[in-house]
């Protein structure tokens, strides 16, 4: 029962704070995060090779859902626990910040545990849903347009993967019968699946979650959002949001690794990652940079995912570090945002500079491992491995010039809040993982294991 | 009169109505004619009731006919007065244009949708293109328009669709399917409304071209 | 390292350097239709030197007394090292002519510290001009020593001229041009003696009096004959004895102080009859030596 | 092989200890002290490497090794490490960000010394790089200023370019590796690899790493960003940056061009011009410098042409079959890297004490220190003359060594002019650096300057030291760095007696005993000397102004060689037309950097141009994609 339990506390954190005074609001926000923390951390520890399933077959435990929610109720935690400090809002809108806030890592958290496919689909409409406030909490015309495009363009993204998910089922009812409808079921007798339909549906499924994870042709709302949101609320939303859709892709992928799906994936990926390093260059907006920098990522994610064999393990543990540190990343700037222009406290420049360096894949960071192990998965074809080459470059040279422009040059001073621990923790963690990243990658192939 | 004739005829009578949607200026009035294609949709879903005999497909019409002929139209004409918004603004497509494209649109979608789709077998053949169309007509809508209202009854046309199709294909998914969603599509259209109404007081303007300030 | 032989050359050459000097002094005395100075004026010179008392400027360092000693001691080592009357010269190895053109230059370079040293303004021109010189300089020098060693395949002094003495060839006369220019540059003669101008007492040396002056010189006249003689040697590389105990030994002595008094006398008819460059004309009119130098190398490698 | 692993973990220590230490001076001394003992251990183990070639490999297979090779830079970064932490713990008190200090000092430290010990390639990129970026977080320590930022990003730019093309260099030789089934990263079995490689790839990767060492050796073809980086970085960094970090690279050619990959011809070449030209442009730009630290910056460079054309003499001895003259030549190479990384990190010392007192690098600015800073002027005497080539001192010796050896091997027709040009080069290096130790020491004193405090003194007065010891007694680098040819396959019995007695001296005469008989004629005449200063000293009086009134009259640095640089005028590149009066520094980075940033950003603009902004512009693109998409899928089945 401890899946269902993690994904309800933030919902009864989210009504209860409703009710609340201004301070209690917030601590019970921190609360409800801790205890799906607490609830994420125990169900990742107990985490076994075959799926465990609950409330008939509805909610599902496995390697890929059980790290997913640990890593958003972790982000989810430092957001809240950093926003008190950061934002500054009046009463009504401090209410709706808190109460969709927990809502929304309600919904992240139920898209990890669920395994029926229609209600993936639900709850990543509703994680858009229920972000869509937070992104337009600021109130001005430019928020408000980012709002706008982020629900249209998800919407629409989405219903294309719905058409993908009911042509999904209704191959799955004819080979599989009434209990298609379950992931597990699915994953267990994949091969009986008819190849040529299932191809055209994971082909609309990755097209559609695509939109939600920020792949090249469909990315066009992902620089608008992060930069008009809220610094803790983007660094959410990049952090943990695109990992909840790239989850469903590499579940509905892992049902059918055919020719045509890991080749589109393989296209897609090495398009966002190129386009998303080059486009980074001329950035001055720095949450428009940490965007393109996502869609990067997410490109490298996909190659990793398209390669193949031992590509998509490393591109699962890339998407966990690439969470960890774009949060790191984005709280660090927020606390450079919330120090006055003319000077920067050492201690925030310090977390700045550490976090962007280490999310730009310097050595001792996770995110170094999981790009050489993407690389080693995909340095077969020549010509791919230069464009992943030239996009990773980049986007180290790149990040690290903009921490060392933004960081270092402007005298030290200010009020150093402590805020700038929170953003260490998430950059402590993932030197740690980069030093030593067995446990995970056990986890990882235990579940890979199990899948295929 | 046998239902299957019934139901390709209603479903042909969507794909009038859908078209009228998209090219009335008016919003009040456009707003109505989704109202009568909500209408038929719901229709069409107890036909599928009927003919399959599946007992949550009774349910599914009467939440349709619920939600989507009386409380979406009624918060687009409550949208419609709070922001004082009459008519469409001109479209850059002439109506020509516009016309000839849907034309193009639907006649495209039948023949490719049989080798795209190779779901010949289910019971209802005749409603894929359909839901296709309907889909695509709705894309094309929000494509071409810029007032934003007009754009989330698009929208609402598209959910239309895709309901159509999840009916008609999936029409043995359990309850919890529906609800959710039924529920996402709902709130997804409240709240863009209620993002409208925002707009118009924070911004002035519902025209989209202009609400585009956030560039590379 | 035979003794003997050492402290022989040594002997001879510490005799030999003022003498010379005082010689071209007469010469150019005759050419200007006046008697001039007996020839061992330049040994009364450098006695009265040694025996004054010095006048140090009180802004000098420590290194400013300490650099003659250590600029004489360098070109007498030099003196070791080249072959006088007979082909093995006292301390000889591979490389030992790469040593010889390091021991003249830091010989020449401590010169320099030590004048700057002084703390004068002035001497510091003199300082920079005369290593602008020697930059040049060792150019032709190293262009055309290595065009010797690539002829001859050695890098013993030895061995290079007992090769020349059979065949003399193109290159190891088209080497001799920049060499003899550069021996001209380092014994001061008139038209490129910038760094040492006596008349207008402007120079390295300004700061210099009694026996730090005279041992600055006599460490110039060391240098300037021990150039002379590798210039005679490699020019004329026959009458050389095979040892100092050969009979033939003095007889080729002889023959060396009479190039040598030769060579100073061609010097100095030179020197009387031109007028002193300035720097940058004098830096322009040497870089063609230059080229010359690494000209010579090609050819030596094309075996002409 | 433990010795080797306790530096490591003190160094770590240190690092974590700066961070809680608030008080600015126990900081300062906590650091350095640390630093000054683990330097010491790397040089003990660097000994103890000579004597057990000890292998030892961790977890995650870091494989770690002291061979002749690694134990000589151990050494060498023994003894630069220990007196420049000394040095430093007086020279840190004018700066204040101790902390920031102390971690990028002990990780910049720990990771050279791992660099040289390691024998993974993937633990190889991973320490060159953390070398990089503690090394870059040094240059900018003052990073308020302005220009000291804009160098560190030049820095920063052209090392990870260099940092780029060996990783990607080594991840074409793991391919290769992958292909043909060894397994893992080491050097051996990267080398394997390499023996089975077609010819064009070998090249790129030949290349490759070629270019990667340049830009970190600062050779001239990459060499831009040093005579910004070395200045902008506080003295005994810049000491340790160009004494060792520069010397990583020559390491790094070496392990990868002789031992790791198979010997080439071409590569040899390469090297011999990359060596020609930063002879060549090194000397004549030191020549023009008014900034200390920059001159001793382009004399760095200056140097590492020597080093590189004794390298790549002996890379291409080797491949053309001469093997022992090619070992001797590497030999003389590495000789050349030990004197070489002494009497710069010397001359840096004495800049920096410089700085220390009077806070100015501008030679025009200072002069006169001599009296006042009596010690510290006769040591940076000590450093120039060593670095001009005065036989007594250790300059000499090596350089002596590289011309012989370039100029005694008659087969390859280049060496020999090389020969000539670096004699020619060295009498340029005698004009710098007396404009440099003349232009501060001598003359009237500019200010009232008190002498440098004790730990600074020590700090120089140890490399002084090992400058005089090597340059009088050479054997006792010689006959380590001869053992190193034991790796090569030539058997080291050969090498040393050539080197030492063989036939580089025939006859009795070795390389030492030169210098002995210099020390004996110098004893000789101090003997002369003392007898002369019995009589009574002359009389102290004003210097001589040929009569001009001898108010402030003194003789600017910069005015020092004008007359060679006119003449020279074509040589610097980048600045037409010298008008002598404004100082033009020849940017090679105009036409080498710049433009490629702007085209970059012009690509970037063009990339982003769909996104405008309007929404139904992103739902075309997005269906246009989706039609893409489900066409090609169609069209396929």
């Amino acid at each position: 029962m401890i899946p269902v339990l993690m994904s309800l506390s933030p919902l009864v954190g989210s009504l209860l704070s409703l009710f609340l005074g201004r301070r209690q609001r917030e601590i019970c926000c921190i609360l409800s995060s801790l205890i799906s923390l607490i609830l994420a951390t125990t169900a990742f520890i107990s985490v076994k090779a075959e799926p465990e399933l609950f409330l008939s077959g509805e909610i599902i435990l496995d390697g890929l859902g059980a790290l997913t929610a640990f890593l958003i109720s972790l982000i989810v935690l430092l957001a809240s626990v950093y926003s008190p400090r950061y934002m500054n809002l009046e009463e009504g809108k401090h209410r709706t910040y808190y109460f969709l806030l927990q809502l929304f890592n309600f919904t992240m958290l139920s898209v990890c545990i669920s395994n029926n496919i229609f209600l993936i689909w639900v709850f990543v409409e509703a994680t858009t849903l229920s972000s869509v406030f937070l992104v337009t909490i600021r109130g001005d015309p430019t928020s408000l347009e980012a709002g706008w495009k982020y629900v249209l363009l998800c919407t629409v993204g989405l219903s294309i993967a719905l058409f993908g998910t009911v042509m999904l089922y209704v191959e799955a009812l004819e080979r599989v019968g009434e209990s298609g409808i379950l992931w597990t079921e699915l994953i267990k007798n994949k091969n009986i699946l008819n190849v040529k339909a299932m191809e055209t549906a994971v082909i609309f499924i990755i097209a559609g979650y695509g939109v939600k994870a920020g792949l090249f042709p469909f990315h066009w709302w992902l620089p608008d959002t992060y930069s008009e949101a809220p610094t803790p609320v983007s660094s959410v939303l990049s952090g943990v949001l695109i990992n909840c859709s790239f989850l469903a892709i590499a579940r509905f992928y892992l049902l059918s690794p055919s020719g045509v799906a890991s080749s589109l994936l393989l296209l897609l990926g090495i398009i966002s990652a190129l386009f998303g390093s080059i486009a980074m260059i001329g950035q001055a907006n720095m949450k428009r940079l940490l965007a393109y920098s996502s869609v990067e990522n997410m490109g490298i994610a996909c190659i990793g995912l398209g390669a193949g064999g031992v590509g998509i393990m490393f591109s699962i543990f890339h998407v966990f570090n690439h969470g960890l540190l774009k949060s790191a990343a984005f709280l660090s700037w927020g606390g450079v945002e919330k120090s006055n222009k003319a000077e920067v406290p050492p201690s925030v420049a310090f977390s700045l500079i550490l976090s962007f360096i280490l999310l730009g894949g310097c050595p001792p960071s996770g995110i170094f491992l999981s790009e050489l192990g993407v690389l080693t998965s995909v340095v077969r074809n020549v010509l791919l491995a230069v464009a992943y080459l030239i996009s990773v470059f980049t986007s180290f040279s790149v990040l690290s010039y903009n921490a060392m422009e933004r960081g270092l040059g402007r005298p030290a001073g200010g009020n150093s809040s402590p805020i700038w621990i929170v953003p260490l923790i998430s950059s402590a963690m993932s030197i740690a993982i980069g030093l030593y990243p067995s446990p995970l990658l056990r986890v990882i192939e235990e579940f890979l294991g199990g899948a295929s | 009169m046998d239902l299957a004739f019934l139901f390709r005829f209603l479903s042909s009578i969507m794909v009038i109505t859908s078209v009228a949607i998209i090219e009335i200026r008016d919003l009040r009035r456009s707003s109505y004619a989704y109202m009568v294609q909500s209408a038929i949709l719901s229709a069409d879903f107890s036909l599928i009731a009927m003919m399959t005999g599946e007992w949550h497909m009774y349910l599914w019409t009467m939440s349709s006919l619920i939600t989507k002929v009386l409380l979406v139209p009624r918060a687009m004409i409550w949208a419609i007065e709070r922001t004082g918004e009459r008519s469409e603004i001109r479209p850059v497509l002439p109506l020509t244009a516009s016309f000839g494209l849907e034309g193009a649109i639907i006649i495209s979608l039948f023949l490719i949708s049989p080798s795209v789709f190779p779901l010949a077998e289910s019971r209802f053949p005749s409603s894929i293109p359909i839901s296709l169309v309907l889909f695509m007509i709705g894309i094309f809508g929000m494509l071409s328009r810029r007032c934003a209202l007009k754009q989330v009854l698009c929208l609402c046309h598209m959910e239309n669709g895709v309901h159509l199709f999840l009916a008609s294909l999936a029409y043995r998914s359990p309850i919890t399917v529906e609800i959710g969603i039924l529920t996402d599509a709902i709130a997804a259209i409240v709240i863009l409304l209620y993002m409208a109404i925002r707009l118009k007081h924070v911004a002035g303007t519902l025209d989209t071209f202009k609400l585009s300030l956030l560039r590379w | 390292m035979d003794l003997i032989e050492a402290l022989i050359n040594l002997a001879l050459v510490m005799l030999i350097a003022p003498i010379l000097d005082g010689f071209a002094r007469k010469v150019r005395a005759r050419i200007q239709c006046r008697i001039g100075p007996p020839i061992l004026q330049t040994w009364y010179d450098i006695i009265k030197l040694f025996k004054k008392r010095d006048i140090d400027p009180e802004v000098s360092g420590k290194l400013y007394s300490i650099s003659p000693y250590l600029s004489l001691a360098f070109s007498l080592i030099a003196v070791l090292i080249i072959p006088i009357g007979c082909r093995e010269p006292p301390l000889s190895f591979t490389g030992d002519v790469l040593l010889l053109i390091y021991l003249l230059a830091s010989s020449s370079l401590l010169m320099a510290f030590g004048s700057t040293a002084s703390g004068n303004p002035f001497s510091g021109i003199g300082a920079s001009r005369m290593l602008s010189m020697m930059i040049l300089g060792e150019g032709m020098l190293a262009g055309s020593i290595i065009t010797f060693s690539v002829f001859s395949g050695s890098l013993r002094i030895g061995s290079v001229i007992k090769i020349l003495s059979t065949s003399p060839h193109l290159a190891t006369t088209v080497a001799l041009i920049p060499l003899a220019v550069f021996v001209y540059l380092e014994s001061e003669r008139v038209p490129l003696d910038i760094h040492e101008a006596e008349p207008e007492i402007i120079g390295l040396l300004v700061e210099f009096s009694g026996r730090k002056l005279g041992l600055m010189k006599y460490s110039l006249m060391i240098r300037s004959t021990v150039l002379a003689t590798l210039l005679i040697y490699l020019a004329f590389p026959w009458w050389l004895a095979d040892s100092y105990t050969s009979p033939f030994y003095p007889i080729s002595i002889i023959l060396w102080l009479l190039l040598l008094f030769l060579l100073t006398f061609i010097f100095t008819v030179l020197d009387s009859s031109l007028a002193r460059y300035r720097i940058n004309n004098a830096i322009e009119s040497l870089v063609p030596f230059i080229c010359i130098s690494f000209l010579s190398i090609v050819l030596a490698f094309l075996g002409v | 092989m433990v010795i080797a692993l306790i530096p490591c973990a003190l160094l770590v220590f240190g690092a974590l200890i700066s961070l809680f230490i608030r008080d600015k001076w126990i900081c300062n001394l906590l650091i350095n002290s640390i630093t000054a003992l683990s330097c010491f251990l790397i040089a003990a183990a660097g000994v103890e490497g000579f004597l057990t070639k000890a292998e030892i490999s961790l977890p995650l297979d870091l494989e770690m090794g002291i061979d002749p090779l690694s134990a000589v830079f151990c050494i060498v970064l023994g003894v630069i490490g220990f007196s420049i932490s000394i040095y430093s713990i007086k020279y840190m008190e004018i700066y204040d960000k101790m902390r920031y200090y102390g971690i990028c000092y002990t990780s910049f430290m720990l990771a050279m010394y791992l660099v040289i010990i390691v024998r993974n390639a993937f633990w190889f990129i991973l320490f060159w790089e953390m070398m990089t970026l503690s090394s870059y977080l040094l240059v900018v320590y003052e990073h308020e200023k302005e220009e000291v930022r804009r160098a560190g990003f030049k820095y920063f730019v052209m090392t990870h370019i260099g940092v780029a093309c060996i990783i990607t260099a080594v991840l074409l030789l793991y391919q290769q590796a992958n292909l043909a089934g060894i397994p893992g990263m080491s050097f051996s079995s990267l080398s394997s690899a390499s023996r089975l490689m077609p010819p064009y790839l070998l090249h790129i990767c030949y290349l490759l790493l070629l270019i990667g060492f340049l830009v970190k050796a600062g050779a001239v073809p990459l060499h831009s960003w040093l005579p910004d980086a070395y200045p902008a970085a506080p003295s005994n960094i810049s000491a340790l940056l160009s004494g060792f970090t520069a010397k990583t690279a020559v390491y790094a050619t070496i392990r990868m061009f002789f031992i790791v990959l198979p010997v080439d011809f071409w590569c040899g070449i390469l090297l011999i011009s990359s060596g020609l030209l930063s002879m060549f442009f090194g000397g004549i730009y030191a020549l023009r410098q008014v900034d200390s630290k920059r001159l001793l910056a382009y004399s760095s460079v200056e140097n590492m042409g020597y080093i590189l054309l004794g390298v790549g003499a002996g890379l291409s001895l080797f491949a053309s079959g001469k093997g022992v003259l090619g070992s001797i030549a590497i030999s003389a190479g590495i000789l050349h890297t030990v004197n070489h990384a002494l009497f710069k990190a010397l001359l840096f010392l004495s800049a920096g004490s410089v700085i220390y007192r009077t806070g100015r690098r501008n030679m025009d600015l200072l002069g006169g220190l001599g009296k006042q800073m009596g010690v510290t002027s006769l040591l940076a005497l000590i450093g120039s003359l060593s670095a001009s080539g005065v036989p007594v001192l250790n300059g000499f010796v090596s350089k002596w060594l590289i011309y012989s050896v370039t100029a005694s091997s008659w087969e390859i027709p280049i060496l020999p002019i090389c020969a000539a040009v670096a004699v020619m080069m060295s009498a340029i290096t005698g004009a710098f650096l007396l404009k440099y130790w003349s232009s501060i020491f001598t003359g009237r004193p500019v200010e009232e300057v008190k002498e440098c405090p004790k730990q600074m003194i020590t700090g120089e007065a140890i490399l002084a030291a090992s400058c005089i010891i090597l340059g009088i007694y050479p054997a006792l680098a010689l006959s380590p760095i001869a053992e190193i040819s034991g790796e090569l396959g030539i058997p080291i019995g050969v090498v040393k007696e050539q080197l030492l007695t063989g036939i580089f001296l025939i006859g009795p005469v070795a390389v030492s005993t030169i210098s002995l008989i210099t020390v004996f004629s110098f004893l000789s005449l101090f003997l002369l000397l003392t007898v002369a200063f019995l009589r009574p000293i002359g009389i102290r009086a004003e210097p001589w102004f040929c009569g001009a009134r001898p108010s402030d009259l003194r003789y600017q640095a910069s005015s020092y060689y004008r007359n060679i640089e006119e003449a020279m005028r074509a040589a610097y590149i980048g600045a037409p037309g010298i008008s002598l009066r404004i100082y033009k520094e020849p940017n090679t980075d105009r036409f080498l950097v710049s433009p490629f940033v702007r085209a970059f950003k012009r690509i970037s603009r063009a990339f982003l141009l769909p996104a405008m902004g309007y929404i139904q512009l992103y739902l075309a693109l997005m269906f246009l994609a989706l039609l893409l998409i489900v066409g090609v899928i169609a069209w396929i089945s």
